[in-house]
């Protein structure tokens, strides 16, 4: 029983990190009928980028000795890189996606996919082949609930993730940029139609989805210090697994399913083998989709490739 | 002169829709375009709109300025005109309230959206019943209502409507009509394109007839509605 | 015998009924029309009748062949062929392979005769462009028969489709607005196509329009379809001076 | 002033126009004549010629290697491939310009399958002595060889039929470990299996077999992505088939017999250059075929509108499942050759960025297009060889290059076009009316 609480623990921290980033795919389909193949690689780029936040910052108390504590400098490290992270974003969508909206959804999607290994060479080309290891700003202290050991990185993974998810809900429910990005997800024609910009949308998602995969690869930071440029493949793709099993274009859905997955793994890890991990969690989500196509929230139209 | 459409002309691809077309509208008219289904009237509106790009040498002028120069959210937002497209293209996964609010996103003046809100809901009260329902869940009249509350809140020099009547049951059209009267009535240029020819000769002041592309013949409703080809054509005797 | 005949058909999509209780007898040879305002649900009828949708409830029989719950590419084979309000031509397919694909079924070589290109496989190929070919001539558009089908003009496009249709050997022909989008010019051309595929290939034929002045001409028989519900079924001249036609589908007289 | 500018310029237009008139009166057979003498004067002078143009060695990959790595011998090389390739190319053509017209009007008149064993008798003469002045050059071209399978074999399922596909490394690898398989339990002593059941001198016999069992086991898993097929389309498949590749991979790297995350090695070494290429040969001219009779133009019909297909009598489902099979058997049978060249493998081989790989170059050269896979393949696997010395930044270039494709041609270089051998085989007709 412990050990099963345990691994809902351990699930819930596993599954923020999908959930996050599966809510960036989804965000951008939603609006665009595109998946963004680039935003694994995004999580891995914020990733980075918090990495030279947290170290700028940390370089800044050392020079100036202005003691500013490690929970501040966390909240700081997520807040900027967020912030620059979102520029990413903003730019794959005008370089890469922009230009092809018009073309068949084929084409962007090797575009993106291109984009992703550019920033994953660029990376290795600019900070070289070392694995850079996260600066851990806070102390690790670990807290026990009956048999169950819970460390306060993990709750401020879960934490931090539930209220972003929670912000983006509020976002999209109640401003009048989420009310826009619920209609261009319902009709994507008229939407110029209420004088709403597409070329103004369209970015700001791409940037909202951007801000939440840095998030995301912070707080992976924090868990599993060692950063390389490949780590946003197993997890992108696996998100980008997430974000269609949610339904595609369903945020509800894509963080719903980006916990499922985590707990799929978890739990898979905890009966068998933890080799068999990916053969099952893929068979499962096989065999989901073979008898729900579109996903636990996806709208059962059929979208071909236009070519 | 509001609206001023000189030489347009639309192709989809190769195939063009539209060849040189040329007619203007005043302020505070009612003009519609009738015609045959596939004839070009739905494009017209599209192109008046910026949601199609109109081919070299169309010129399309409103309160004189050059039409071709606005993006289609521009169009709406700075120039005031309004399109119900066809097939009313609500959003269904939004509420009443938020497709009417939608409509103001570029809009800066507070106090005046909330003036319009009421507005429309007096004008369709039923609208006011409905206000947190989804607009899915909306009855076809209710959905008319609601595209049109809608156009009315984005913008209100000129508003494109295109085939209004549809799907709605002879009743709820007459009323549907009454509106745009009352709407029209607050300084609102109207522009309809109907399938219904009767019934849209009826309501507007002036008509333009469109035919596979091509105006073949304009005039004032009443001469239009005697006019025997236009009664062999497109009033079924 | 009836060469299709329908019974109390009525289907509904999702809670929403589209068709209601609808019945159709077509003789061989016959036209019949099916004429209503946007949306009464007359496409979904042809949808129904050719397996894209399976209806709700009713009976549909070709020939005295069931046909509920076969897969549209089987009906097609048994003898219903059709066209589409707008027209569904393959976007990147020449005049010549539209109307061959059509012959998809007639196809006698294995997938093996195809792979390895074998000499039957080469003389099937040749008999259904010959086939193919004489389709193209009786519709006048033989001359495009290289040139990509999207890209011809709007009335050579409606010609194409309605040769594909013909190519599948059909025995009801089911033409979804064959005139939408015409000029007058065109349209008399297609009444006189229409005419001429009815008594040279002897079919019987099913469709709807908008152009009352195409359907008196063409059709025996004129249903009126009005919100799913068929109110009225007659000769021309019947429909024509229905009063419930009159008002659902010319719009009503008296407005203001 | 004007006058003489004038004339310039005709005569720039007439050297031109001369110039595509002397290309377009060479048959395809000169072309081969004019590439199998070029690389004779290589085989028997290449390394004189080099040494007099202080190269070190005769540049392997036409030069495209050392120019990078050592800018200096870029003089030397340019000359080196006048010398070796260009003059003598021109000189053979330009002699034997009406032999060759005359000789591709007799085959003409003989049977296609005939002309065809000519035409490629010839290229692979001048193929196989190319490869065989180094261990580098037959390894790339082996390698080139089974892309062009891969990218074809992809480009039924992707372009043809307009579906997303991303489980070819996932086909690949079943063909590949399947084969592998069959040739070390048979005809190799090894750690995995044991000594060989029989004699090794039937291997190469028996090889083919072997492949073609990796080819049917790759169509039996394609099953998997071919059923949902009916009732998804687009972005759902596209994650089936991505889900279906992760399972292989990682399925194989839980079967311990199969070596596990180590691979399999020492696989015997059958795959010689004339069984890439008669494979090679054979796989182009089935999937040719296929695509340019009716059956297989309903691939495109069910692409481009599959209602309309359904209703113009088209089997959609078995269409799909045929070309879901069909494609993957070819990826398996490519698998298989590629297991026996590299003689090594591991699930690592088959992973994502394989399958990126293989969709740069399918898409960079042209969807539903044979001449595009083939243009694509040759080409992306080329320049990967030659950007070799930059290291990782050849994994920017690439991607560059490919983003500009898609921005100015989304579907490719060379898409939509029939492949036609039997023209393509022709005599030049202007010459011989002559």
């Amino acid at each position: 029983m412990d050990l099963f609480l345990q691994n809902i623990v351990n699930g819930l921290q596993w599954g923020s990190f999908y959930a996050l980033i599966a809510l960036g795919y989804s965000m951008v389909y939603s609006i665009l009928m595109l998946f963004n193949f680039a935003h694994g690689d995004v999580f891995m780029v914020g990733s980075y980028i918090g990495f030279g936040v947290a170290t700028a910052l940390l370089g800044f108390v050392a020079l100036t000795g202005i003691p500013l504590p490690g929970w501040l400098i966390l909240i700081l490290t997520i807040l900027f890189s967020m912030f620059i992270t979102s520029f990413v974003g903003v730019f794959i969508e005008r370089v890469g996606y922009r230009p092809l909206r018009d073309a068949p959804r084929a084409s962007a999607a090797i575009t993106g996919l291109m984009i992703g290994i550019i920033l994953e060479t660029g990376n290795l080309a600019i900070l070289g082949a070392r694995r850079l290891s996260f600066p851990q700003l806070i102390e690790s202290v670990t807290y026990q609930f009956g048999g169950i050991y819970v460390t306060n990185k993990k709750i401020l993974i879960v934490g931090v993730s539930l209220g972003l998810m929670y912000l983006l809900h509020r976002f999209i429910q109640k401003s009048k940029w989420g009310m826009a990005m619920r209609a261009m997800s319902f009709d994507f024609e008229v939407v110029p139609l209420m004088g709403v910009s597409i070329n103004r949308i369209a970015p700001l998602t791409f940037a909202i989805g951007s801000a939440l995969a840095a998030a995301a690869g912070i707080l992976y930071g924090l868990a599993y210090p060692v950063l390389d440029p490949y780590m946003g493949i197993l997890l992108g793709w696996k998100a980008f697994v997430a974000a269609i099993l949610g339904g595609r274009g369903s945020i509800l859905g894509a963080a719903l399913a980006g916990f499922l997955l985590g707990f799929i793994e978890i739990f898979v890890a905890w009966v068998f083998p933890s080799t068999l991990r990916d053969v099952i969690a893929y068979s499962i989500i096989l065999l989901i989709l073979t008898f729900r196509p579109h996903g636990f929230f996806g709208q059962a139209h059929s979208t071909q490739l236009r070519l | 002169m509001q609206l001023e459409i000189k030489n347009l002309h639309v192709s989809y691809g190769k195939i063009r829709a539209l060849h040189a077309i040329d007619f203007s509208i005043d302020k505070g008219e009612i003009v519609c375009i009738i015609g045959a289904n596939g004839a070009g009237k739905s494009t017209t509106l599209r192109a008046i709109s910026r949601l199609l790009p109109a081919d070299r040498g169309s010129v399309m002028t409103f309160e004189g300025k050059n039409l071709l120069r606005y993006q289609p959210d521009k169009v709406v937002s700075q120039l005031g005109i309004s399109h119900v497209p066809e097939g009313r293209r609500l959003f269904g996964n939004l509420t009443v309230m938020e497709n009417l609010q939608l409509a103001t996103f570029a809009r800066r003046d507070k106090d005046s959206i909330a003036r319009d809100v009421a507005q429309v809901f007096s004008i369709f009260p039923r609208l006011m019943e409905r206000k947190s329902q989804m607009a899915g869940t909306l009855s076809g009249g209710e959905q008319q209502m609601l595209a049109v509350g809608r156009a009315y809140m984005s913008g209100r020099r000129l508003m494109l409507l295109d085939e209004p009547s549809m799907g709605l049951a002879p009743l709820l059209m007459l009323s549907m009509f009454e509106a745009l009267k009352e709407i029209n009535r607050e300084g609102t240029t109207i522009l309809l394109v109907e399938q219904n020819a009767r019934l849209a000769l009826k309501f507007a002041q002036r008509a333009y007839v469109l035919e596979n592309g091509r105006l073949v013949l304009q005039g004032l409703s009443g001469e239009l509605l005697n006019n025997p080809e236009v009664k062999k054509a497109y009033l079924g005797g | 015998m009836a060469l299709l005949r329908v019974d109390n058909m009525t289907h509904y999509f999702g809670g929403l009924r589209a068709v209601h209780n609808y019945s159709l007898i077509l003789e061989p040879g016959h036209i019949v029309g099916l004429i209503g305002p946007n949306g009464a649900g007359k496409t979904t009828i042809f949808n129904l009748i050719s397996g894209i949708h399976t209806p709700t409830e009713g009976n549909i029989e070709l020939e005295g062949h069931n046909l509920i719950g076969h897969h549209p590419h089987e009906i097609a084979s048994m003898g219903l062929g059709r066209t589409f309000q707008n027209l569904l031509l393959w976007r990147h397919m020449t005049v010549l392979e539209h109307v061959k694909m059509a012959c998809y079924s007639q196809l006698e070589y294995g997938i093996w005769g195809a792979f390895f290109g074998s000499r039957f496989c080469h003389q099937e190929e040749k008999r259904l462009t010959a086939k193919a070919m004489h389709l193209l001539e009786t519709f006048d558009v033989a001359h495009f028969s290289s040139q990509l089908a999207v890209s011809l003009p709007y009335g050579a496009q409606r010609r194409v489709e309605m040769a594909r249709a013909m190519a599948t050997n059909p025995k009801v022909l089911f033409l979804d607005e064959p005139t939408a989008g015409m000029t007058p010019d065109e349209l008399n051309r297609m009444i006189s196509i229409i005419r001429k595929i009815h008594e040279e290939f002897d079919v019987a034929i099913f469709l709807i329009e908008h152009r009352l002045k195409f359907v008196m001409e063409l059709c025996e028989r004129i249903q009126t379809l009005v919100f799913g519900e068929v109110i009225a079924e007659g000769s021309p001249e019947e429909t024509q001076n229905n009063p419930h036609v009159i008002e659902a589908y010319l719009g009503s007289e008296d407005i203001h | 002033m004007d006058i003489q500018d004038h004339t310039s310029q005709l005569h720039k237009k007439g050297f031109r126009a001369r110039l595509q008139g002397f290309v377009a009166t060479v048959p395809l057979i000169g072309w081969f004549l004019g590439f199998l003498g070029a690389v004779l004067v290589e085989y028997l002078l290449g390394d004189l010629i080099s040494y007099y143009l202080y190269l070190p060695k005769i540049p392997v990959l036409f030069g495209l290697l050392s120019v990078l790595k050592k800018p200096l011998l870029i003089p030397g090389t340019i000359a080196y491939l006048i010398l070796v390739y260009g003059l003598p190319i021109l000189i053979i053509v330009k002699t034997l310009q009406k032999q060759a017209n005359k000789l591709a009007g007799f085959l003409d008149k003989r049977p296609v399958s005939v002309a065809a064993f000519v035409h490629l008798g010839l290229f692979y003469g001048a193929l196989h002595l190319w490869a065989d002045m180094s261990d580098y050059r037959l390894l790339v071209l082996k390698l080139t060889m089974i892309a062009v399978m891969l990218t074809l074999s992809i480009n039924v399922i992707n372009g043809y039929m307009g579906e997303f596909s991303c489980s070819h490394p996932g086909f690949m690898a079943l063909g590949a470990y399947t084969a592998s398989t069959i040739t070390l339990l048979f005809f190799a002593n090894d750690k995995q299996f044991g000594d060989a059941l029989l004699p090794e001198t039937f291997g190469l016999y028996f090889f083919p077999l072997a492949l073609i069992a990796g080819g049917i086991a790759a169509a039996i898993g394609a099953l998997v992505i071919a059923i949902p097929s009916f009732r998804t389309r687009g972005d759902y498949l596209a994650i089936i088939s991505l889900a279906f590749l992760f399972i292989v991979k990682s399925l194989i790297e839980n079967l311990e017999f199969l070596g596990g995350p180590r691979g399999m090695s020492s696989q015997p070494h059958y795959s010689t250059l004339p069984m890439v290429f008669t494979v090679m040969v054979l796989c182009i001219w089935i999937i040719n075929n296929f695509v340019r009779s009716t059956m297989g133009k309903a691939l495109n019909a069910v692409r481009d509108n599959e209602l309309a297909a359904e209703a113009m009598t088209v089997n959609t489902r078995k269409t799909k499942i045929i070309t879901f099979m069909f494609g993957a058997f070819w990826a398996g049978v490519a698998g298989g050759l590629f297991a026996h060249v590299l003689r090594y493998v591991n699930p690592g081989s088959f992973g994502i960025q394989r399958l990126a790989e293989i969709l740069a170059m399918v898409y960079f050269g042209g969807l539903n297009s044979v001449t595009g896979s083939i243009v694509g393949a040759v080409s992306i696997n080329i320049l990967s060889e030659a950007l070799r010395p930059l290291e990782i930044y050849k994994w920017i270039i690439i991607p560059l290059l490919l983003i500009l494709v898609m921005l100015f041609r989304p579907t490719g270089l060379i898409a939509f076009t029939e492949f036609k051998p039997k023209e393509l085989m022709k005599p030049r007709q202007q010459f011989v009316e002559e």
